[in-house]
């Protein structure tokens, strides 16, 4: 496994431009408060009142919102929740895909059974409408986002894995694994699991993206949480306070290009992993 | 796997997915914080009003009893009454519903036209400075909120450049007598434009990705080898045989995608005041408006069990091996 | 070892006692507080200012946290779990203008007076008999002089209770295009601003337009004479269809479809209908089409919206020459306004039958699907396509009818997109502006060619306390919280200085009724604190506690 | 007929060369049977596709030229520079007949494709010819509506032959026709294709590993390996008197009618990598038989119409003798 990463990232430049990408973000997350220049949530006050929709000065390095916040440490605060969505959901994927697949493909019979027909009707639930009513139904918050990933696309992951698991459930050392006595549970774990381990990644990458943007999505339609700094939240605040008649570019670019960026580079890595597990489109 | 029969069956299991979501949907509605009543609040409002009203959604009755009943009307194809509108749900959906497959449709077919062309077209170019700068940019499109694009094409077609109208189906004061006069008037597709290149925009790049990989994998096939040792032209062996065998799964996307972008549509609807299904279900969940957002939502989940069924069946059309396999 | 672990426990326990009877002994902290509030995008001025309410509050030492979420799920925790569950604490609240709401009866009576406080208007839970004994008196005066003093006293009573945290009235913005209407053709009416149908009627289109295009936020959601829902709605029935009287212009009501109308007693008055009258359909309107008017929503079980109008009305007859007597169970000072000027005029012909069809299904008139909406009004109905835009056209029988040949209202919503189509002309009457004013301002700076207007609101914006529980139980708490919100700030930061200062309920857009000097009052955090530290509040590690003795009721 | 002259095909990477065809030279005379048999990654593959003109984008040709009927139909400039031989001078018949028809056109719209576009044949006049060619391959006609997939793996090569045949070609290249057959389709294949020949007075090169395929109809055979091509001549003189240890091994490799063998042993170790062959022999790392002068490369030795590289032609009697025991091959590592 981190001899296949080694190789994305000395052979595929997107893989690598992906990581780099995460990295600064993660490292944005990480030093927030120092790099932040104030509290994302407190409403400013100037000289004639409230610092509202204040353009770009030292003390505000990219303005204020319509309320007094300060941009900028929006901006930066943003990649926390950014980060924590992204990779909670990623992690909700890849686990949940992974068990799944891996039960359902070494076990089969009645297991199978039901569990691709669950993986029916989480197919069957449309993913945005069914992230709107589960805000409504858990209240506001950034994890409904994570909550309706894990719910409705551990079936793409798990259906894949299973297929490979039935595949290598051929394999002859597996075969021998049992043969040996070993427990079912050292064979999938010990001997299967680190053979899916990849697709686990390629398909935790991808939901990486969709966290994040489904996150936004919600958010600009208002069944987002009001007290967390999100890069959808500041696109739906510089929306519904008008920052667009306001030409408050530097407001609602920032925030977007943030997204674009941390989906893009989940994508970059997703397409350099998929060059390794399909050699097939490889030169 | 598609003779009569497992047609049939595969129908009911269709049926039994669309009962147990309906079956989470309406819990979920019943026990979510918030209440129906809430629209109706005033200074005039009367207790008499309120248990009047209470009586006539059916909120006095057990939830069990609610259930009940709402799944024996579903089954009659009666969603009830709007709470918010007091008028039957299905009218309005069946009002809602030509607006957003138009747009779903519309959009879907330009992402594709131009997704599998310009795939093509890269798969072709591979290795070259154009697939190295077009792989990026696609991607990036792929990875941009779709409101976030509406609201900046918005600002610029509309507000500033004031080439296109910024939302709704039509000018004010523009009648569309039946729902087949707006479907085939150019005012509403000049209103159509808009909406619909923002979403293809967002919705293109799959197909581009998904043809490009295809048609690199349909090009080491052993077959468009012979078809190159046959002499065959090069146009001849990408369009007619590459292309041809690539489009298979990119049909298949096609075909789920319609499933998926009417749900996910209901951004674009709110950006460009489409009045689409998906904007009916926002409404509903947001006014606690429960027949409304339940039938909706039933809906939505309908067209895309039904789309995800279609893109099996159209497996069958597009590939004889498949068509074989059930044969046999 | 063991033994020093046991010796370590011990402590730790008893020091966990003792701080136990040492707090219960003292003063009780006051708990966490959530403000509730809507959503960002509901309204971003209210918004803006809960969360200059909860900044501010929090350095009284309380512990406060916007809570935003949507209309009803906010509704439903501090309106209808007020009996059961009554968690709430705080809420931000707003009252909107409708023309009825011209007289202060609704206001000081529902929202205030005992009778209403379990179930009705009266959530904060607030009574008090002397205070009911001021509503019940200006409801039965109909002196306008002697009934002003009640008023008045009642604004100051309720101010002296800190009932309410009131907060602003806000200005209302509406602007037109004055490329395609005269400039100043639209009337601006008391306490609504210029959207009222006074404008609908006046505004002269120029430059060769014919239509008013109007918008909504909102949606609409029915276009029934017999039913009220959205906020949107009235304005399209009320100019479709007539009513006895209207709210003018100055804010009181006049004779509309009534030629006039005469007090007989303090019970009885004679309405003498406008002859010549006719609905669309063209047949003529009659006095038998007035009594079914007002007859229809005294059955609450088919016209439930409109019956609270109708229920003072003892009886109704036709006294010859177009006369209707109405006969009332009981004297009421607000009675033109609340029924005469609120009840729809329907063609019994029509509505009859449909009306009559419904008895016994378990559905009211709410749930009539129009196949027709016909009226008498200054327009007449002609198309509605759900969520994106109603289009009437002008009744040119009608005794006042309109300049413009249209009347339309597009549904858009969001705000942005409104403003961008008023812009572009797409719209050109904005009646539906609850965006940044800021930003309207400076759109009609650059325009050049938009007259805004801006008017006092009659309705309010408001931070309501619930009475039941404590801390709030205590007016000098309720006071020490509502004065230690600066105003200025609201008015000039949270709505951007667009708004004046709120001291009651009545707004000053009612020139004769509010109460003058009630929006004169000091605030600031100094003077919150001392009232606070004089009525036994303290303030330990920051956060504030109840006076000795004073413990929290759960 | 087919003439390939000092033929050498390097496949260019980043950082390396694979030399996968090295210096070969071929003649193919007309109405003859040619095998050219090797193991797997020999370059006999990329031998003949080279002749097809379809080598992948990174296969240059480094030197040498192709001669078909004395017109150049390929060389060093990797330049084709007549593109319509192609199929109607020389056909080709895919190993996997499977993957080589295009799964979702019907097989009489991939006739059709070649007969009009190539042919100039009238969609009727082409319909004509594909039952023609079905009935010379013994297929009924009426499979012509079917689709690749509804055939059998036979069928399906017959298929592909009676496309290979579809504009008279004078050459058919077959590469590995009959590899993925059982024994008895093999043979029904081996045997039209033999049929064919003489029928259709055709030149047939087949490709393969499998030197009893060789044996059952070839008339001329060139052994492959590596790269080169180590020995050709006719197949009853090779098979039976194996000038080269390479086909000694090959022959014990395989059941044969010609062997006396009673054993089968494969030969040991891999094919060199042809990043950097060895120098000298290529053979010798695996060869029973090395001695120190294989360090240097043999020369071509021109012998009874066959050519050999090997410095121990003149031992072949006594190697032969050896080579026919199973200890010579088993102790070799």
């Amino acid at each position: 496994m981190i001899r296949e990463l080694y190789k994305i990232f000395k052979e595929n430049n997107y893989a690598t431009v992906g990581v780099g990408i995460y990295i600064f973000f993660i490292l944005i997350a990480i030093f927030a408060d120092i790099i932040a220049t104030n509290d994302p949530l407190r409403i400013n006050f100037s000289s004639s009142g409230l610092a509202r929709n204040l353009p770009p000065s030292w003390e505000y390095l990219l303005g204020t919102t319509s309320n007094g916040r300060d941009i900028f440490s929006q901006l930066i605060y943003g990649s926390r929740n950014a980060l924590a969505v992204g990779l909670s959901a990623a992690l909700a994927v890849a686990i949940l895909g992974t068990i799944v697949g891996l039960i359902s493909g070494f076990y089969g019979g009645w297991i199978d059974n039901l569990i691709m027909r669950l993986a029916d009707i989480a197919l069957g639930l449309p993913f945005l409408p069914f992230v709107i009513v589960l805000a409504a139904f858990l209240g506001p918050s950034s994890w409904n986002v994570v909550i309706a990933i894990g719910l409705l696309l551990w079936p793409n992951a798990g259906r894949i894995i299973r297929s490979q698991v039935l595949t290598l459930r051929e394999r002859g050392y597996i075969e021998s694994a049992k043969v040996s006595g070993c427990s079912n549970f050292r064979i999938i774990f010990m001997h299967i699991a680190p053979n899916i381990l990849p697709l686990s990644f390629l398909y935790g990458s991808i939901a990486i993206g969709w966290a994040i943007l489904t996150e936004a999505s919600v958010s600009f339609l208002g069944f987002g949480p009001s007290d967390v700094i999100s890069w959808g939240y500041m696109l739906q605040d510089a929306y519904s306070s008008q920052a667009l008649s306001l030409k408050a570019y530097i407001w609602f670019i920032p925030p977007g290009l943030c997204i674009v960026l941390m989906v893009v580079a989940g994508f970059f890595i997703s397409r350099g992993y998929e060059e390794i597990l399909f050699p097939k489109i490889k030169k | 796997m598609f003779d009569f029969w497992s047609i049939i069956r595969r129908f009911l299991y269709m049926i039994f997915v669309l009962w147990v979501v309906a079956t989470i949907i309406f819990f979920m509605f019943r026990l979510m914080p918030g209440s129906p009543l809430t629209a109706f609040i005033g200074t005039t409002f009367t207790d008499e009003q309120h248990d009047l009203l209470v009586k006539r959604f059916g909120l006095d009755k057990s939830l069990f009893e609610q259930y009940t009943l709402f799944l024996l009307n579903t089954l009659k194809g009666d969603f009830g009454l709007s709470f918010t509108y007091n008028k039957p749900v299905i009218d309005m959906i069946v009002e809602a519903l030509p607006n957003s497959i138009i747009l779903t449709l519309f959009s879907l077919i330009i992402a594709y036209i131009f997704g599998v062309i310009a795939g093509a077209y890269l798969a072709w170019k591979r290795d070259t400075l154009i697939e190295g700068v077009s792989i990026p940019i696609v991607l990036t499109t792929r990875s941009a909120p779709e409101f976030w694009l509406g609201m900046i094409a918005l600002a610029f077609f509309s507000f500033q450049l004031d080439i296109f109208p910024s939302g709704g189906t039509s000018a004010a004061g523009v009648i569309y007598e039946t729902t087949l006069s707006k479907l085939t008037s150019l005012h509403f597709y000049y209103h159509l434009i808009l909406p619909s290149l923002v979403l293809a925009l967002y919705l293109q790049g799959l197909p581009l990705l998904l043809m490009r990989s295809n048609m690199l994998e349909v090009m080491q096939e052993d077959f468009v080898t012979m078809s190159k040792m046959k002499g065959l032209s090069s146009w001849r062996i990408v369009i007619y045989h590459a292309a041809r065998n690539a489009l298979l799964p990119v049909a298949t996307a096609f075909t789920l995608g319609v499933g998926f972008a009417f749900g996910g549509n209901v951004v674009i609807e709110t950006v460009f005041s489409w009045p689409g299904l998906g904007r009916l279900l926002v409404f509903a969940v947001s006014s606690s408006d429960y027949p409304l957002a339940q039938g909706a939502f039933i809906f939505l989940t309908a067209i895309l069990i039904l789309m995800n069924f279609l893109a099996d069946l159209m497996y069958l059309f597009l590939d004889p091996r498949v068509s074989y396999k059930t044969k046999n | 070892m063991y033994k020093k672990l046991s010796a370590v426990l011990v402590g730790f326990i008893s020091s966990l006692l003792l701080s136990f009877f040492v707090s219960s002994a003292s003063a009780e902290e006051i708990r966490s507080m959530k403000l509730w509030a809507r959503e960002q995008a509901a309204g971003p001025a209210p918004h803006t200012a809960a969360l200059i309410i909860a900044q501010t509050l929090n350095e009284l030492g309380l512990d406060i946290s916007v809570n935003a979420v949507p209309w009803p799920q906010m509704a439903d925790q501090v309106w209808y779990k007020r009996l059961d569950e009554d968690t709430w604490d705080l809420t931000m609240w707003q009252m909107v203008s409708r023309p009825e709401r011209s007289d202060p009866d609704e206001f000081t009576y529902n929202l205030f007076h005992s009778s209403t406080a379990e179930k009705g208007y009266n959530f904060i839970g607030y009574v008090d008999p002397e205070f009911d004994a001021l509503a019940e008196k200006q409801r039965v005066t109909m002196d306008p002089a002697a009934r002003k003093v009640l008023i008045d006293q009642a604004q100051q009573h309720l101010a002296d209770a800190a009932a309410n945290a009131y907060l602003v009235h806000p200005l209302l913005n509406f602007a037109y295009d004055n490329s395609q209407f005269k400039d100043g053709s639209a009337v601006e009416q008391a306490g609504l601003g210029i959207k009222n149908i006074w404008t609908y009627l006046n505004i002269e289109p120029i430059n060769g337009n014919n239509d008013l295009v109007a918008q909504s936020l909102d949606e609409i959601q029915a276009i029934n004479p017999f039913f009220i829902s959205g906020s949107t709605d009235s304005w399209i029935t009320e100019i479709i269809w007539d009513r006895l009287l209207r709210i003018g212009p100055d804010g009181t009501p006049q004779p509309w479809a009534a030629e006039s109308y005469n007090w007989v007693d303090e019970q009885t008055i004679d309405v003498t209908l406008r002859s010549g009258m006719s609905w669309h359909d063209g047949k003529p309107v009659t006095v038998d089409d007035v009594i079914f008017s007002f007859e229809a929503p005294m059955n609450a079980e088919i016209v439930p919206m409109y019956s609270p109008f109708v229920k003072n009305i003892e009886s109704m007859e036709s006294k010859g020459n177009n006369v209707v007597r109405f006969n009332l169970k009981s004297s009421n000072a607000a009675f033109l306004t609340s029924s005469l000027a609120k009840i729809n005029l329907v063609p019994k012909h029509y509505y009859e039958p449909i009306l009559q069809a419904l008895e016994g299904t378990g559905n009211n008139a709410e749930t009539i699907i129009e196949e027709k909406r016909i009226g008498s009004g200054p327009f007449k109905f002609v198309d509605w396509r759900q969520r994106e835009q109603v289009i009437l056209e002008k009744n040119s029988n009608h005794f006042n009818p309109p300049k413009v040949n249209r009347w339309i209202m597009k549904e858009i919503p969001n705000v942005e997109a409104s403003l961008g189509q008023f812009r572009k002309g797409e719209v050109n009457f904005l009646t539906d502006y609850k965006g940044d004013p800021a930003v309207l301002a400076k759109i009609v700076e650059e325009d050049g060619d938009i007259t805004l207007v801006k008017s006092i609101d009659v309705g309010f914006q408001y931070m309501a306390m619930n009475h039941r529980r404590a801390p709030f139980d205590d007016v000098n708490f309720r006071r020490a919280v509502s004065l230690a919100i600066d105003r200025d700030v609201m008015v000039n930061a949270a709505w951007a200085g667009n708004a004046v200062k709120a001291g009651s309920h009545v707004s000053p857009a009612l020139t004769y009724y509010h109460k003058d000097g009630i929006t004169e009052y000091e605030t600031g955090l100094e003077l919150a604190k001392k009232i606070l530290a004089d009525a036994g509040y303290t303030v330990k590690n920051g956060r504030l506690h109840y006076p000795e003795g004073v413990a929290e009721k759960h | 007929m087919l003439q390939i002259k000092d033929l050498s095909i390097h496949y260019v990477g980043k950082d390396y060369v694979v030399k996968a065809v090295d210096n070969v030279s071929l003649n193919l005379l007309k109405g003859e049977l040619l095998g050219i048999v090797g193991e797997s990654g020999c370059g006999k593959t990329t031998l003949a596709r080279s002749i097809m003109g379809v080598n992948p984008q990174s296969a240059k040709i480094a030197s040498g030229e192709i001669l078909f009927q004395d017109n150049k139909i390929l060389d060093a400039e990797d330049k084709l520079i007549n593109l319509d031989y192609k199929w109607k001078d020389i056909a080709f018949i895919p190993q996997s007949a499977m993957n080589s028809l295009d799964p979702v056109y019907r097989i009489i719209d991939q006739m059709r494709e070649i007969l009009i576009i190539r042919g100039n044949h009238s969609k009727k006049s082409a319909d004509k010819r594909s039952e023609e060619l079905f009935n010379l391959v013994g297929i009924e006609k009426n499979r012509l509506k079917d689709f690749p997939h509804q055939f059998s793996g036979g069928m399906k090569q017959r298929v592909a032959i009676a496309m290979a045949l579809a504009l008279e070609p004078k050459i058919v290249i077959a590469d590995e026709p009959v590899t993925a057959l059982d024994v008895i389709v093999q043979r029904q294949i081996l045997d039209l294709f033999n049929d064919l020949r003489s029928k259709l007075n055709l030149s047939i090169i087949l490709v393969t590993h499998d030197v009893s395929v060789v044996a059952y109809i070839c008339q001329k055979v060139a052994v492959m390996y590596a790269g080169e091509i180590v020995e050709t001549g006719p197949v009853k003189d090779i098979l039976e008197r194996p000038f080269h240890p390479y086909t000694m091994g090959l022959n014990n490799a395989f059941p044969d009618l010609h062997s006396t063998n009673d054993f089968l042993v494969p030969i040991n170790g891999t094919p060199p990598n042809l990043i950097n062959p060895p120098i000298g022999c290529r053979f010798k790392s695996r060869c029973p038989f090395e001695v120190s002068k294989c360090e240097t490369k043999p020369d071509r030795l021109i012998k009874d119409g066959r050519e050999v590289i090997c410095w121990r032609t003149n031992d072949q009697s006594d190697l032969l003798a050896k080579s026919k025991k199973i200890e010579t091959w088993e102790s070799q590592e």
